[in-house]
């Protein structure tokens, strides 16, 4: 069971959370200041886990950007970290060679993405092509909804001329 | 338009808060932008409402309280669009937790939502309830999730599955209702709903052992022929990862299989044929192929014996411990620690490499091979081992001493062969790291002490010379405290020597100092200080020629502020004072704790937290 | 002004070490110069360039004063892992520090002084020797505080080359800045050695006080710390330095004027005349009042030393406690400091409106500020009599107002009340047994358990309100078992029946043999044979009479406080503790290893 | 006590070295990172931790400015007010050189920030922190050509804050006369604490060595004097002098005399402690009703002479972090709601003694409270203000002599002002 996942830059911003497993604010504060301050400063070579809490936590960095996910004692830790990489696949594949920013201008996006890998923090799909396939079809559907709004919005401004 | 409603897109709010320098400056920008869209949201302003709630969203992230817009999100989620939607269920499950009454109010639209004519907004409602449903909404929607669990579109059916674990977890009563239908998602041929599927079964089985039996007999050789399949099947690029064809799945099975398989002889040898394909045939120069063996090796140790895979498991292992790359050697370790019981003389084999990896370089593969280490001890090895452990708690950092020092006082413990080892190395290990030593550790180490009735003298003589060279570590100094005004008498006058011992000459004032510069030592703290008082009081008796300097210490403490203190201060000294006739009889030698019966009740406590 | 420097941290080639290599050795001066440059920046961001050794040496012979401020600075980080290499330079050190510019002479000596390599340091000597007595002052200057270093890393070379003299010679040198870091430099080689180095006699003293007014404020300092350690001969002596010394109190440098109090507080300790004392008294009120003003983590050296400075001479700020009241957005430190100090400059004059102030903080938000400032209220009526009343009467207000930590905070202090005024306040005990369920921290349990022990004989339910404890004695912290057990010792002697007799029973089992911390046995076994053997002085040792607590508990004792007076403006006075519980020696720690 | 530094870390606002100079090879660049867990380790923001931290041996002694950390790690006794004192003169040091000190202006000079971190400091003990001496002859790329080879005079010499050959055209000096009023009042309306911070703020263009010599309304020099004090003279409580005022001769005769250094400098301060009455009033009165709606009814009196006039008053009045719809009527100035300070602000530009304004203001209140929310902090009212040509203390500056051997004359221009300083009026509770 994976209880959150972290997304935290090199600087300690945090550029996603997602957690499913109840956290007060506070602990959520908490939670993030203890991580950063434990997998910010390990070194390049060292392993990818962390004990923490009596939890694991998988981390593992692509450019500026650490990916962590919290797991339970008794998880698989090497699967973890190749849940990871396949979520950085497909977001790598949405946005054409992803970087920090997009994922600050469009977190949205990127929680949407996760929400069709993860839910009740278990693994929902194996296939990436899948994950994009009903992320394009809902973005065509808000974007069709847009397109009726502003057609509408026309009609209207024409009818009010 | 509100005046305070700045209106600003959510790509500029972003790019503002980035230019922000330092904190203050950030807190700043945040508020003045929390402020507009509490404007807005007052006004009930529609068109911008998504717009806010994304902002929010970012806002909360930084982790500024959004609390003010968490009804924004039950509104989109209440209005009929889907981009509305989306972004609504988003919000809900970024700004709240199952936790908050204002979820109930949501109830409503997610029943709606889930009976949707729309998948993806079907989607969307399985996907919010699965990650932060409370108990009381699982039970209330519970039907329809049961009901999409058979839709048509194995999207919906894959989040169905999922979002059935959390209603489970929540509401353990309702397994039954969900066996069923979790049983027909095995037959699938979906990855994302075998998938999620499987996983759905195992949670099932984890909960309820009538959901075990129901599946062990029922599914586990369909299971091993699906995981036989996917062993087997050809290049699939849709699920292939380096050369293997959806591992997510593979795990998954073998994790199932795994609890199937436990404490079932059938089913456990229904399953060895292809344990050991997957054990023998895995690619392992990938972290895909590492991650299968890993689990695999996992079941293997799990379920009922067979000799021949056990050691295809623990060679498995042994690569792994050599392997060059860290993560490989961190979950070596972590699995060696479950193999221990099923094989612990094959984890012997690794010991030298194992200590070594207690002296890495990374905290975590240092944990980790303390911990199998300490499992490892055994009587043969415990005395080379602990001294080894010893001398690198000399050079261990801080932050790692007081795990290794609990290690090493437990391994103490457990495995001294004679009560004078004992007592040595508890003596090293209080000198050199006595601040990290945990209470119980110095009370037994007193109980074994007050047991060892031969030792009395060479204990308090060893802890004397031990404080002439180490006065800073606290619980060294307690125990020293204690011993010498219990044994004080055997210090002076060199009782019960052994021949092992230098020769040491103590006067009654120089036991006296000891206590009395320990009292007055700034950093000792309370227990230390009331602890010494004892140790005085005893000392009057034992040496009286010291009584009138004791007294005067004493009496120091009867105006202290520190409540135990000064009532100590005040008892002792009046029996000093004042009672000299019973004060003999007070202080004679304490009763000795019956170390066989502590022990025995300590283990049972110990397994009691443990379990 | 910017540079643009900042390129050279986008830089992460693979290739980077080769191709800085190649660059080190180019042909076009630019071109070295950028990329040294580039090492340095890597080296600043934490990479290994100490492969690139012998190419950076290489540059180092240079007219460049840049460039070779740079190569020095590569040499500081990297000659010790390098020490054979580390030979290279020194030729190209020993020219420079005959080098006609007084800066590089200078900076010669000083860089060959922070590499810590045993073949460097041989070759110091000579360049040393003649810089201690070079005719510009920059380099003396610099060539006093490199004898220090010097000796740092090789003691005897230091003693037996003469330097020692040398640098006592530069204490009659005509420049106040070299006076300054002769005195810095011998203070500290006197801190490490068992023999007397520098003793300042009634002579030097007097030079060093004339060159106070001449050298840099820094300066000043060292000179105030090195004077504060100077014994006067009687009280006219100490009088003469304290007039000398008292224009510091006026210097902007807050240093300056901390380290001129820790110099006047030790002269006054010889000091006969009250005219004097008073006098100066009032003198050095006003500076410290003054420091509050400053920059915020000064405000904290500041108070942690005016903590001190009360505790010694309570009159200098007695009218000044206002100063100490809380500003809104002072840091939490700063305000937690002020607290401390509000408390002991608290008087039957200003309580009331110290009152005021107190009840103010214990309704802020900061928890820890809260619980301080609860405290604080129960020690001022410890402290001032006549006003306990009023104390008690705001702790019973704030108590109902029910915030958990609060009633916590006010109990541990009500306690010390009641043995502060035995017979006065008992009345409130009611009111404080009806919190009695909330209490989950071991001080206040405690506190609660020892007021029920103590009081037994009021409370009607004393037995009740025990008894109500001693399930949960086996899980309970030692400090409230302990308390426990007095109070049910108590408890059974005052009131011998039945039920108090049961309780001691089990209280007594759950303390010897069902327990393994041997305080707590011993404790127990005590009161047991005392019981056993002669209830009587049972009675007269448990219940005898309490002398009244003091006022004065959060008094350092008198040797540590004028140890620490004399360390005013240290670590020593920042944490009130002697300097050797915080300094550990890593010298000797090194020293020990290599052998 | 001697004692010094050991090393000298800029760190940035997640604690990672930007750049570090080790004095005395004792700690290692791993003592950042431990200093910077130390700090995030307690609850809270850095910014709440005392100075001053010990772990393990190393003492931690550090400051803040913009995104950057000043931190001196020490392993000795050390003087941790001078040490602290020296950060804040290192930020000086780079002010004047880099004009703001942040992150990117320190990685973009960093080799001007290693020269000038081995000038400032040597072995851990601080040497020279006049960032104008240094700029001549520690300069940053752009003005590398012009480098002076040698050490200017002025670093060793007894005038360490003054070069020789400052040449002006026509020389003059502008001395500013301000001071701060101080004021805490309780909710009961008492003033719990008031007091005076006065500056002498100088901007001296002058040439050569010039010979500068101050007269004050000082009681105790004019009695010294045999002048009569009738009035007009004051009492300053205690006087801070900048470096270059002679002490020893003004603790003899309060003469202050000076050889200033060139620009602008703090000549002194000084303080008074006599109780000042609250030169503007301000009374509110906050009503709230129940979690929706808060009315705040304020009155602001200045209470000071009718011929002078507060400029730029700002009356900041607090209001809940999440208030929302302000409504704001005032009979003078204008009122906006300041989010970034949780706080109303009302702002009147021109307030002439002896008046009295009024202001009344409504907000609502969002119906959800947040979870676990910290309950909010009781701010004070805070006002600031200017009052031009005129002192709370009355003092006068009598005379500025200068006297600098060429023989030139110049000219002295002074003002006065007072302003609010830390104006604090709590709220009733």
């Amino acid at each position: 069971l994976i209880h959150f996942v972290l997304l935290i830059s090199r600087q300690g911003k945090v550029r996603l959370t997602k957690w499913y497993s109840p956290y007060t604010q506070k602990e959520r504060t908490k939670v993030i200041r203890e991580l950063s301050g434990l997998i910010l400063t390990r070194g390049p070579k060292l392993c990818n886990f962390v004990e923490w809490r009596g939890f694991k936590v998988v981390y593992k960095r692509y450019a500026s950007l650490y990916f962590c996910m919290c797991i339970d004692q008794e998880d698989n830790e090497l699967e973890v970290l190749e849940i990871i990489h396949h979520y950085v696949e497909i977001l790598d594949r949405y946005f054409g060679s992803v970087c920090e920013l997009d994922l600050i201008f469009n977190f949205h996006k990127a929680y949407y993405i996760l929400d069709e890998l993860l839910i009740a923090g278990e693994l929902q799909e194996s296939s990436k092509k899948t994950v994009a396939r009903v992320i394009a079809a809902q973005d065509s559907l808000v974007e069709a909804a847009k397109e009726q709004a502003s057609s509408l919005s026309n009609m209207i401004a024409q009818a009010t001329k | 338009m509100n005046p305070f409603s700045s209106g600003t897109r959510l790509r500029d709010m972003i790019r503002a808060i980035r230019a922000c320098k330092t904190a203050a400056e950030e807190r700043a920008v945040v508020r003045k932008e929390c402020a507009a869209i509490r404007a807005a949201i007052s006004e009930n302003d529609q068109d911008y409402r998504h717009r806010n709630i994304a902002k929010l969203m970012f806002i909360h992230m930084l982790g500024y309280p959004t609390h003010f817009g968490q009804m924004e999100c039950l509104k989109l989620i209440a209005s009929p669009g889907f981009p509305e939607k989306r972004i609504g269920y988003l919000g809900l499950m970024l700004l709240l937790d199952e936790r908050q009454e204002v979820l109930m109010l949501v109830t409503n639209s997610i029943k709606q939502d889930l009976n949707h004519t729309n998948q993806y907004i079907v989607g969307l409602a399985l996907c919010a309830l699965g990650n932060i449903g409370s108990a009381e909404m699982a039970r209330d929607l519970a039907p329809e999730v049961e009901r999409l669990l058979q839709f048509r579109d194995p999207n919906i059916r894959k989040k169905a599955a999922l979002c059935s674990i959390r209603i489970i977890k929540k509401v353990p009563d309702l397994v039954e209702n969900f066996m069923n239908p979790a049983a027909s998602l095995l037959k699938e041929k979906h990855h994302g709903v075998l998938l999620t599927g499987v996983q759905l079964c195992t949670d099932l089985c984890k909960i309820s052992s009538e959901a075990l039996e129901y599946f062990r007999k029922k599914c586990t050789d369909s299971l091993v022929k699906v995981l036989k399949d996917l062993v087997n099947s050809p290049y699939a690029p849709e699920y292939d990862i380096s050369g293997i064809t959806d591992p997510f799945l593979h795990i998954r099975l073998l994790r199932f299989l795994r609890i199937l398989g436990q404490g079932d002889a059938d089913a456990s040898d229904s399953m060895n044929d292809i344990l050991a394909q997957v054990a023998t045939k895995t690619e392992s120069n990938k972290n895909a192929g590492n991650a299968i063996l890993y689990e695999c090796v996992a079941t293997i140790m799990s379920i009922e014996d067979n000799g021949g895979l056990r050691v295809l498991a623990i060679n498995i292992l042994g690569r792994f411990l050599s392997n060059r790359d860290n993560n490989i050697r961190y979950v070596a370790l972590n699995m060696l620690m479950r193999a221990i019981t099923v094989d612990s003389q094959a984890v012997q084999r690794h010991r030298a490499t194992i200590l070594e990896c207690v002296k890495d370089s990374d905290a975590s593969i240092r944990k980790r091979a303390l911990e199998l280490v300490y499992l490892l001890v055994n009587e043969s090895n415990a005395k080379p081992l602990t001294k080894e452990l010893i001398e690198y708690l000399e050079v261990s950092d801080p932050e790692f001493k007081g795990d290794l020092t609990a290690k090493i006082c437990s391994i103490i413990e457990k495995f001294s062969p004679e009560k004078i080892w004992y007592i040595d190395n508890m003596l090293k290990v209080l000198s050199e790291a006595g601040n990290y030593v945990k209470d119980e550790v110095w009370h037994a180490l007193i109980v074994v002490i007050t047991n060892a009735s031969n030792l009395h003298g060479y204990s308090v003589r060893s802890l004397y010379r031990a404080v002439q060279t180490t006065g800073d570590q606290e619980t060294l100094l307690r125990v020293a405290v204690w011993c010498i005004g219990e044994y004080g008498d055997m210090l002076i006058n060199s009782a019960g020597m052994l021949n092992i011992e230098e020769p040491i000459t103590v006067t009654e004032s120089d036991a006296v100092d000891v206590i009395e510069t320990t009292i007055k030592r700034h950093s000792s703290d309370l227990t230390t200080r009331a602890m010494c008082l004892v140790a005085l009081l005893k000392l009057s008796s034992r040496f009286p020629s010291c009584s009138q300097r004791i007294n005067d210490i004493i009496v120091h403490y009867k105006g202290s502020l520190v409540l135990e203190l000064q009532q100590r201060a005040i008892e002792f000294s009046s029996i000093v004072d004042r009672h000299q006739n019973i004060r003999s009889a007070l202080v004679e030698r304490m009763p000795v704790l019956d170390e066989a019966t502590y022990s025995g009740r300590r283990a049972g406590s110990v397994s009691a937290v443990a379990s | 002004m910017s540079g643009h420097d900042s390129k050279y941290f986008s830089t992460t080639k693979k290739g980077e070490i080769p191709e800085l290599k190649e660059e080190l050795n180019s042909q076009y001066k630019d071109k070295r110069k950028d990329a040294v440059k580039k090492v340095i920046a890597a080296m600043t961001v934490g990479k290994d360039v100490s492969s690139l050794f012998t190419d950076v040496v290489n540059c180092m012979q240079t007219e460049n004063l840049e460039l070779k401020k740079l190569v020095y600075l590569y040499l500081i980080n990297y000659a010790k892992s390098q020490p054979d290499l580390a030979i290279l330079a020194v030729n190209t050190f020993v020219k420079d520090s005959q080098d006609p510019n007084p800066l590089i002479r200078a900076l010669a000596v000083r860089t060959m002084g922070c590499i810590r390599v045993d073949k460097i340091t041989e070759y110091l000597c000579d360049p040393l020797q003649r810089c201690l007595k070079d005719d510009d002052p920059y380099v003396r200057k610099t060539a006093a505080i490199c004898v220090a270093k010097l000796y740092d890393i090789n003691a005897e070379l230091v003693e037996d080359r003469g330097f020692l003299e040398a640098l006592r010679d530069l204490i009659s040198d005509n420049n106040p800045m070299v006076v300054a870091n002769a005195v810095a430099a011998l203070a500290e080689i006197q801190e490490n050695s068992s023999r007397p180095i520098f003793e300042i006699t009634s002579h030097t003293l007097s030079k060093l006080l004339t060159a106070l007014n001449e050298c840099t404020e820094w300066g000043q300092v060292f000179i105030l710390d090195a004077l504060s350690k100077y014994k006067a001969a009687d009280a006219r002596e100490a009088e003469n330095i304290v007039e000398r010394v008292t224009p510091r109190l006026q210097h902007a440098n807050c240093a300056v004027v901390l380290s001129a109090v820790k110099m006047i507080l030790q002269q006054m300790e010889l000091i006969s005349s009250t005219d004097v004392v008073r006098n100066l008294c009032k003198k050095m009120a006003p500076p410290l009042v003054t420091l509050l003003s400053a920059e915020p983590e000064i405000q904290y050296v500041a108070l942690r030393n005016i903590n001190l400075i009360v505790q010694k001479r309570p009159t200098i700020l007695a009218h000044e406690i206002k100063v100490f009241f809380c500003k809104y957005n002072d840091p939490i430190y700063v305000k937690m400091e002020k607290l401390e100090i509000m408390i002991k400059l608290a008087s039957d004059r200003n309580i009331d409106q110290v009152l005021l102030e107190f009840k103010e903080y214990a309704t802020e938000v900061d928890v820890d500020f809260v619980r301080k400032a609860v405290r604080a209220i129960g020690r001022c009526a410890i402290k001032l009599e006549r006003a306990a009343e009023r104390c008690i009467s705001v702790l019973l207000e704030l108590i109902k107002i029910k915030v958990n930590y609060v009633v916590q905070e006010a109990i541990i202090v009500i306690k010390d009340i009641f043995r502060r005024y035995p017979n006065t306040y008992e009345s409130i005990i009611a009111t404080l047994c009806e919190s009695l369920d909330t209490l989950d921290e071991p001080e206040a349990k405690a506190s609660m358990i020892w007021i029920i022990g103590e009081y037994a004989e009021r409370i009607d339910n004393a037995d009740e309100l025990l008894e109500s404890f001693l399930e949960s004695f086996p899980e309970e912290p030692a400090q409230v078992q302990l308390q426990l057990l007095t109070a049910t010792v108590k408890l059974f002697l005052k009131k011998p029946t039945e039920g108090p007799q049961q309780m001691i029973q089990v209280v007594l089992n759950n303390a010897t043999v069902e327990t393994d911390n041997p305080d707590l046995r011993d404790r127990a076994y005590i009161y047991w044979r005392l019981l056993s053997t002669d209830p009587e002085a049972a009675k007269d040792v448990v219940l005898a009479e309490k002398p009244v607590i003091s006022d004065d508990s959060n008094q350092l004792d008198a040797s540590l406080l004028d140890e620490l007076l004399g360390n005013i403006a240290t670590l020593s006075s920042v944490y009130h503790k002697p300097p050797e519980a915080f300094v550990t020696r890593v010298k000797t720690a090194q020293r020990t290893e290599e052998e | 006590m001697a004692g010094a530094a050991s090393a000298l870390f800029l760190l940035d606002i997640k604690g990672r070295v930007l750049v570090w100079r080790d004095y005395r090879g004792d700690v290692s660049s791993a003592q950042a990172e431990r200093f910077f867990t130390k700090l995030i380790e307690k609850e809270g923001d850095p910014q709440s931790q005392d100075p001053v931290v010990h772990d393990d041996g190393v003492t931690y002694m550090f400051i803040q400015h913009n995104n950057v950390y000043l931190m001196a790690a020490s392993r000795q006794n050390c003087n941790a007010a001078s040490i602290l004192l020296f950060l804040h003169r290192v930020v000086d040091v780079f002010k004047h050189y880099f004009e703001e000190l942040e992150e990117e202006s320190l990685r973009d000079n960093f080799v001007v920030v290693y020269e000038l971190l081995d000038e400032i400091m040597d072995f851990g003990y601080p040497q020279y922190t006049e960032a104008k001496i240094l700029s001549e002859f520690i300069k940053t790329d752009a003005y590398r050509m012009e480098v002076s080879q040698r050490p200017p005079m002025a670093v060793t010499n007894a005038v360490s804050w003054r070069s020789e050959g400052i040449r002006y055209k026509k020389n003059e000096v502008f001395l500013d006369v301000v001071e701060s009023v101080n004021i805490l009042v309780n909710s009961n309306g008492q003033i719990v604490r008031s007091d005076v911070v006065g500056a002498l703020k100088m901007r001296t263009y002058l040439s050569g060595m010039p010979e500068c010599k101050l007269g004050l309304n000082d009681r105790v020099l004019l009695e010294a004097q045999g002048r009569a004090t009738k009035g007009k003279a004051i009492d300053l409580d205690d006087i801070k002098f900048h470096q270059c005022v002679r002490l020893a001769r003004f603790e003899n005769d309060r003469t202050i005399s000076f050889i200033p250094p060139d620009g602008s400098f703090d000549l002194m301060t000084y303080r008074l402690s006599t109780q000042v009455k609250p030169l503007i009033w301000v009374e509110a009165q906050v009503e709230r009703h129940s979690r929706s709606r808060i009315e705040i009814m304020v009155k602001a009196r200045s209470q000071f002479k009718e011929r002078s006039t507060a400029t730029n008053v700002e009356i900041e009045l607090p209001v809940p972090s999440d208030s929302t719809n302000p409504n704001v009527r005032t009979s003078m100035g204008s009122a906006n709601y300041a989010p970034e300070n949780d706080a109303l602000v009302w702002k009147i530009k021109s307030f002439p003694g002896g008046k009295e304004y009024m202001l009344r203001a409504e907000f609502s209140l969002p119906s959800i409270t947040a979870e676990d929310a910290a309950p909010e902090r009781k701010a004070p009212i805070r006002v600031k203000f200017e009052i031009p040509y005129f002192t709370v203390s009355g003092i006068q500056v009598r005379y500025l002599k200068i006297i600098e051997k060429s023989g030139y004359q110049a000219l002295p221009w002074v003002r006065y002002i007072t302003m609010a300083g830390e104006y604090e009026l709590r709220l009733m509770s």
